[in-house]
């Protein structure tokens, strides 16, 4: 049979999206190339989400520049930690005993979340980024969190005493792109907020949002949040026009 | 069978052979005949054995209706979204079927004498109780079998819910809202004859430029094509208000909304805003064939996410949700039925219950309900089960469906339906996109004398997709 | 893609990604592209990563239809099955699509040029292995888009498969065969309208006698009421040869088949004593409209169960067993799809899968297929599934579906759909039973102006049910 | 609403048949009542499968006065059972070393299969009914099988030398009858028999086939099996249509 498009009118696109466009039709249905290419990403994503964070050498990467602790959450596995979202948002009772108080104005957790291959590929770099943009302000000991939910840096930012808490955390990894990483932003910490009182920069990965841009945007939302005293619906991110819309390559 | 109220303490019990299965109340005898669910067993009122699910089937069959209006299963003081169902509840309209008990009322649903227009009638009669109740004790089923009777029909630039047609929001969603990217997959989904709901997207970001460059975008293609439709950026109602002051070209207010007062200020609501928002949209008067101007996106599972579920199951929670969207009279709501994960609906099983029971359930109460037939990739569930869902969303007359470029959400990260499997449900139904979408298609030379597509490589197709929004250089 | 065949040895090898997934031959590479079966876990040939699944499945797209005749399964020498469909394999009717792969054949199987006049005079150049093969890269929205193309039209006494109806088998089964329990079953059914395939009983004994008083019994009911209807006593084809020859008013000769010979050997039967049967009935001369005298049931499982599978997936040889029925020019034939159990076909995702594969290739191949909508008590499915699958089915066009009394086997324990719900999917796609029977159901009075059904307690269907065979007098 | 049916038009079927008719329509629908006593059911009939045979006990009981042999399948649980009915069918390898051979006529093997509560309930009463019949024949011990299928008969009956054997097991658990009892009788049994070269007599429960007339057929094919030296589908039950057909009451 021949290819129903010979030429893709969809070319000119296909540099600035990932989106399935363009795939043609056999009949109605998509055709057995696009159903197969589907299939396979699937079978991929679906293993994704089993993935393992080796925090052991992140740990000890971290550790040559900054004060690291690795702490786990209170879901023991990863099928409880996808069964009990709960647990994933609490921390293990035993490593939070050893976390000190302190004056800081931010602390940075790093959460598997549901994509290890997200936080292995950009969580420290948009940690450094974010870094080099604060260097004026008290930033706490980062933690690794290991079976770790959004809400889990609640507690820990709680326990450290911190201003705010910035959670780097793999988002649900998809068809095309296992390994976006989210950055979830929360004034005054402490269990039980909600997820109004956030501010969210979502899609940080090499087709999503750029590293640097990522990193301004959070450090702009930090530093907005601790002007204002507050995270959530009342904070808007309201950049200049040209961060605000990054352009992809 | 099972009178066993006591009186003073409301409790609920049956003999079902030597077990005697008692209840504490009406929250805890509908957790317990709701159809398992991973999210009850998470919040730890699901039923824990099969016969217990039962008894209190039979029990909540015997329940007359009108308990619900008595005993409210979240407190009238406790929570806006109980004061708002009980307060603006129709007795007039609920006079048919107040004698009732639940097992009765799911009787007369399937019954001959229950047609379009007596539901249509009793639908502001309904609570979400009742009919969360008495979907628990429908099979999958009497839940397409009744949910086809309904009709709900909105209205803004085109015309959504008419029997004999099928609906289909275009989600053109891209990780940074470039808007070339969205363009990409808008003109990709307008060639399919898909976007007649709404062509909504979610945008990467929160940012209100960003958000008002793209409601630009979309005005602009409707302007340049003469589309009769309605496009929709789903930011937070907030950011929606804002966008009107700013003076964007704004359809429809966006807004997640759950089915309690706690779980709304969970998404940082509360009906007041959601009032505003919806007056802020109507005050531009942009609709041409009717004036809905809210698109709600609902799903089970996001109150006990929030810690907001007042120890009630999850479908009953869902199902208030409705109450909150039918007060703002929206164009469409949709249920976004296995987005969340697992931890909520565990797999396929669970995701196809939820979506017959949303849509259903939606339907009886009047809301406008559409279905975004998916999942994620934690959950177990692949694009086979999806298939078995929306033909089976299309059997009970869903007023329409979600759609992204090859069922691929390279935003959300999740998986929906393509704009295939739209055209194909249409194709096999006999099921045309709304008349003034259609009218459109045939104007366009996108359907030919079969209602069938245009080949994306025809001249009628490219005329379309080689359209260029421009939208950087303005902005 | 993967054209990785060795020469010589023929193994099939693509790289995904950084792995090499390779199979030795055809038959490992049709099991390790099934969708997941507990079946072929047993057997231990099906994928174990689903990865490696989908690498199978972009070989086997890869596959020239032309394949399945050059290279069998199973050996021509070693099986008769595989000797009837090679030899009897029409390559002129093969020749529309004798160029393509198997990915081609799913893509123009779903393309608008492929019609259902194309289908049919495809059907006799089609072999059971081709269809199976591009089932397996088919979603289940593609299986049943595809079968809603074909027709496959038979008569007996009834046209079954015309399209726009829907027929069904009445099961009136009991646990001794008793006439009196017998004839309560069936005379429920037909005030259902139910029974226009056949009225088709399983005997729970073996006793030549009992079967041939069962046959009297429908043959007296059937000319009492003057009813156009087929009966048949689904008892071992040798049994009913002698019933012919002893004299008895057969109209249908029964047997479950499978797709092998050791399959069927274990069964009992072999290609020859299968047409024995089938000359006994045609003998007879019982026709009116149509002379297809045969009732064949199949299942995923069976020739697995019997240890007659040669290594080759389950849903193979289900697909073999059609060209088996096909040579028979059968009435009807079914599969009992979740009949065996778990170790076939796990849950309720299995037997949806199954039931809609085995629809697809039994129309495909021109086999006139219903199904039996059904599970075990110790298979991970319920009624709900059930609601499901019919639903879908319907959708699909299935020619036929079994009902029971309220779903439940009294004698073959297990659940299949009910009487009821056969009435419900007719009203919900429209599509009405068999002409002459439908036509006998507005005689009797049964269906009313709108089509639907007069109540039990009406004096037209009491008319029918205070039938007395008093049939045990006459034997 | 008020019940479709007033006056039973079933009536006069509800004495000979368990069969769930007349049960009225909703419109097209099953009636609520019918919709949950169904479901209830099914509840039970999945519990059912799961039942466990008391085989000790019954191993004392017919102890008594038969020598009896307890051996199990090479299914370790009822898990294994489900899933692998291989392994249901054939015989743990320990158990079937201390089985001697002999010069028996018949061996009967009760066996659990799909219904402890059918085994419980009819397998003695028929054992002892068929023992009755068969006084002039050299009876095996009788094997008690645990997790067992029907072929697991063959290689019991092949160790025990017998010339036939006959197997006593539970069938699956319907929705109405979760205690049906199945008989299936193999000539010259031996790993790998066909099941078209057995006979079968089903649905031996107290709304099916009473033991005494099960026994009867049992007995008959038995005798027939011996004397023609097979089983199987050239072997048709066929005695006097009276026992053929027997009443329900
Ligand atoms: C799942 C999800 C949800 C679920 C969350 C429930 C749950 N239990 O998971 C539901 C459906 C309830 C939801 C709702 C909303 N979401 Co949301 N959501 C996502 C999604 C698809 C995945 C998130 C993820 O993987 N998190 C990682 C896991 C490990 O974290 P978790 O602890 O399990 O889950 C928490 C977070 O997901 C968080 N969360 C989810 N959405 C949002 C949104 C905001 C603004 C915040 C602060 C937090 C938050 O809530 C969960 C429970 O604590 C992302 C898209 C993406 N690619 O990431 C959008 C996304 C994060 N959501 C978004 C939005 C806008 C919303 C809404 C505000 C929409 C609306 N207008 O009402 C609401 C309200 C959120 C709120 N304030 O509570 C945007 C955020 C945009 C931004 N940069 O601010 C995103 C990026 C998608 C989008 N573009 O629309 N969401
Ligand atoms: C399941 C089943 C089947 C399955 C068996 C496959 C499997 N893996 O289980 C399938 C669909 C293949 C089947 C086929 C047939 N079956 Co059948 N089957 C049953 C059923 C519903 C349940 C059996 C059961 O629970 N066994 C207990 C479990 C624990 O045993 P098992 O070791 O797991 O399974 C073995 C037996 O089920 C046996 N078996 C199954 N059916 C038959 C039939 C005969 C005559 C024999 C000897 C053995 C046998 O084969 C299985 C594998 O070894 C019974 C009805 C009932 N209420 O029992 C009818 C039943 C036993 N079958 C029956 C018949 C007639 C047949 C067929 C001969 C139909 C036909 N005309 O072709 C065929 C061929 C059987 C054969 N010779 O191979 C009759 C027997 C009548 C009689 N008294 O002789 C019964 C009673 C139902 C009926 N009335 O129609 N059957």
């Amino acid at each position: 049979m021949s290819n129903p498009i010979d030429l893709d009118p969809f070319a000119r696109f296909r540099s600035v999206t990932r989106a399935r466009i363009g795939l043609g039709r056999a009949g109605d249905s998509l055709p057995i190339r696009a159903v197969l290419d589907f299939q396979l990403a699937h079978a991929r994503a679906r293993d994704a989400v089993h993935g393992h964070v080796d925090f052991a050498a992140m740990a000890a990467r971290l550790g040559e520049t900054l004060p690291v602790t690795r702490l786990r959450s209170r879901a023991a596995d990863r099928s409880i930690y996808l069964a009990r979202p709960d647990l994933g948002r609490r921390v293990d009772p035993a490593g939070l005993a050893t976390v000190q108080k302190g004056d800081w104005d931010v602390a940075f957790v790093i959460a598997d979340g549901l994509s290890a291959a997200a936080v292995e590929a950009h969580a420290e770099i948009v940690l450094s980024a974010c870094l080099r943009r604060l260097g004026d302000l008290k930033i706490a000991p980062v933690v690794l969190g290991e079976q770790a939910r959004v809400a889990f840096g609640d507690e820990v930012g709680e326990a450290l005493g911190a201003r705010m808490v910035v959670v780097l955390i793999g988002e649900r990894p998809g068809l095309s792109v296992p390994d976006s990483l989210g950055a979830y932003l929360t004034f005054g910490p402490k269990v039980g907020r909600r997820d109004s009182e956030r501010n969210c920069i979502s899609n940080i990965h090499a087709d999503g949002l750029p590293h640097e841009t990522a990193a301004d945007k959070i450090a702009w939302l930090i530093r907005e949040a601790l002007r204002l005293g507050l995270t959530g619906v009342e904070l808007k991110e309201d950049m200049s026009g040209a961060a605000a819309l990054p352009l992809t390559p | 069978m099972g009178d066993g109220r006591l009186s003073g303490m409301p409790s609920y019990a049956i003999l079902l052979g030597r077990q005697r299965h008692v209840f504490d109340d009406l929250k805890a005898l509908m957790a317990a005949a709701s159809p398992e669910k991973s999210g009850d067993r998470l919040a730890g009122i699901g039923a824990d054995t099969n016969e217990r699910r039962i008894a209190a089937r039979y029990l909540l069959a015997d329940v007359p209706l009108r308990t619900f209006l008595e005993e409210p299963l979240i407190p009238y003081e406790a929570d806006e979204v109980t004061r708002l169902i009980l307060d603006s509840h129709d007795a007039q309209a609920f006079s048919p079927v107040a004698h009732m008990t639940v097992g009765q009322f799911r009787d007369w649903l399937l019954s001959y004498e229950c047609t379009t227009a007596e539901l249509s009638k009793l639908a502001p009669g309904l609570t979400p109780e009742m009919v969360a109740a008495v979907s628990k004790i429908m099979r999958n089923h009497d839940l397409i079998v009744a949910a086809a009777k309904t009709s709900v029909v909105t209205g803004f630039r085109t015309t959504i819910g008419l029997k004999g047609r099928l609906s289909s929001r275009l989600q053109p969603n891209h990780p940074t809202d470039d808007p070339e990217g969205v363009a990409g997959s808008t003109l990709d989904g307008l060639t399919y004859g898909v976007g007649d709901a709404v062509i909504g997207i979610n945008p990467a970001g929160d940012n209100l430029e960003a958000c008002m460059q793209l409601m630009e975008l979309f005005d602009r293609l409707r302007q340049r094509f003469d589309i009769p439709m309605q496009s929709c950026v789903l930011t937070h109602v907030t950011t929606s208000i804002k966008a009107v002051e700013a003076g964007a070209p704004l359809d429809l207010v966006f807004q997640s909304i759950a089915g309690t007062e706690a779980a709304n200020r969970g998404f940082g609501v509360d009906l007041q805003v959601l009032r505003e928002g919806r007056e802020a949209a109507l005050s531009l008067k942009r609709g041409t064939v009717g004036d809905n101007v809210m698109y709600l996106e609902t799903g089970q599972g996001s109150a006990l996410s929030a810690d907001a579920h007042h120890g009630v199951d999850e479908q009953t929670i869902e199902a208030r949700a409705y109450a909150v969207a039918r007060h703002l009279k929206p164009l469409i709501v949709n249920t976004v039925v296995g987005f969340i994960g697992p931890e909520y609906l565990y797999d396929a099983k669970q995701i196809i219950r939820a979506g017959l029971e949303d849509h259903f359930c939606g339907k009886l109460l009047g809301v406008p309900m559409g279905v975004d037939v998916c999942y994620t990739n934690h959950a177990e569930a692949d694009q086979d089960d999806m298939d078995n869902l929306m033909f089976l969303l299309a059997s009970a007359g869903v007023n329409f469906l979600i759609a992204v470029p090859g069922a691929d959400d390279v935003m959300l990260n999740y998986q929906s339906l393509s704009y295939h499997d739209i055209v194909s449900l249409r194709h096999s139904f006999g099921r045309p996109p709304a008349p003034e979408f259609e009218a459109w298609l045939y104007r366009m030379g996108l359907l030919d004398g079969e209602g069938r597509l245009a080949p994306q490589a025809s001249s009628v197709a490219r005329n379309l997709i080689d359209y260029r929004p421009d939208i950087r250089a303005s902005a």
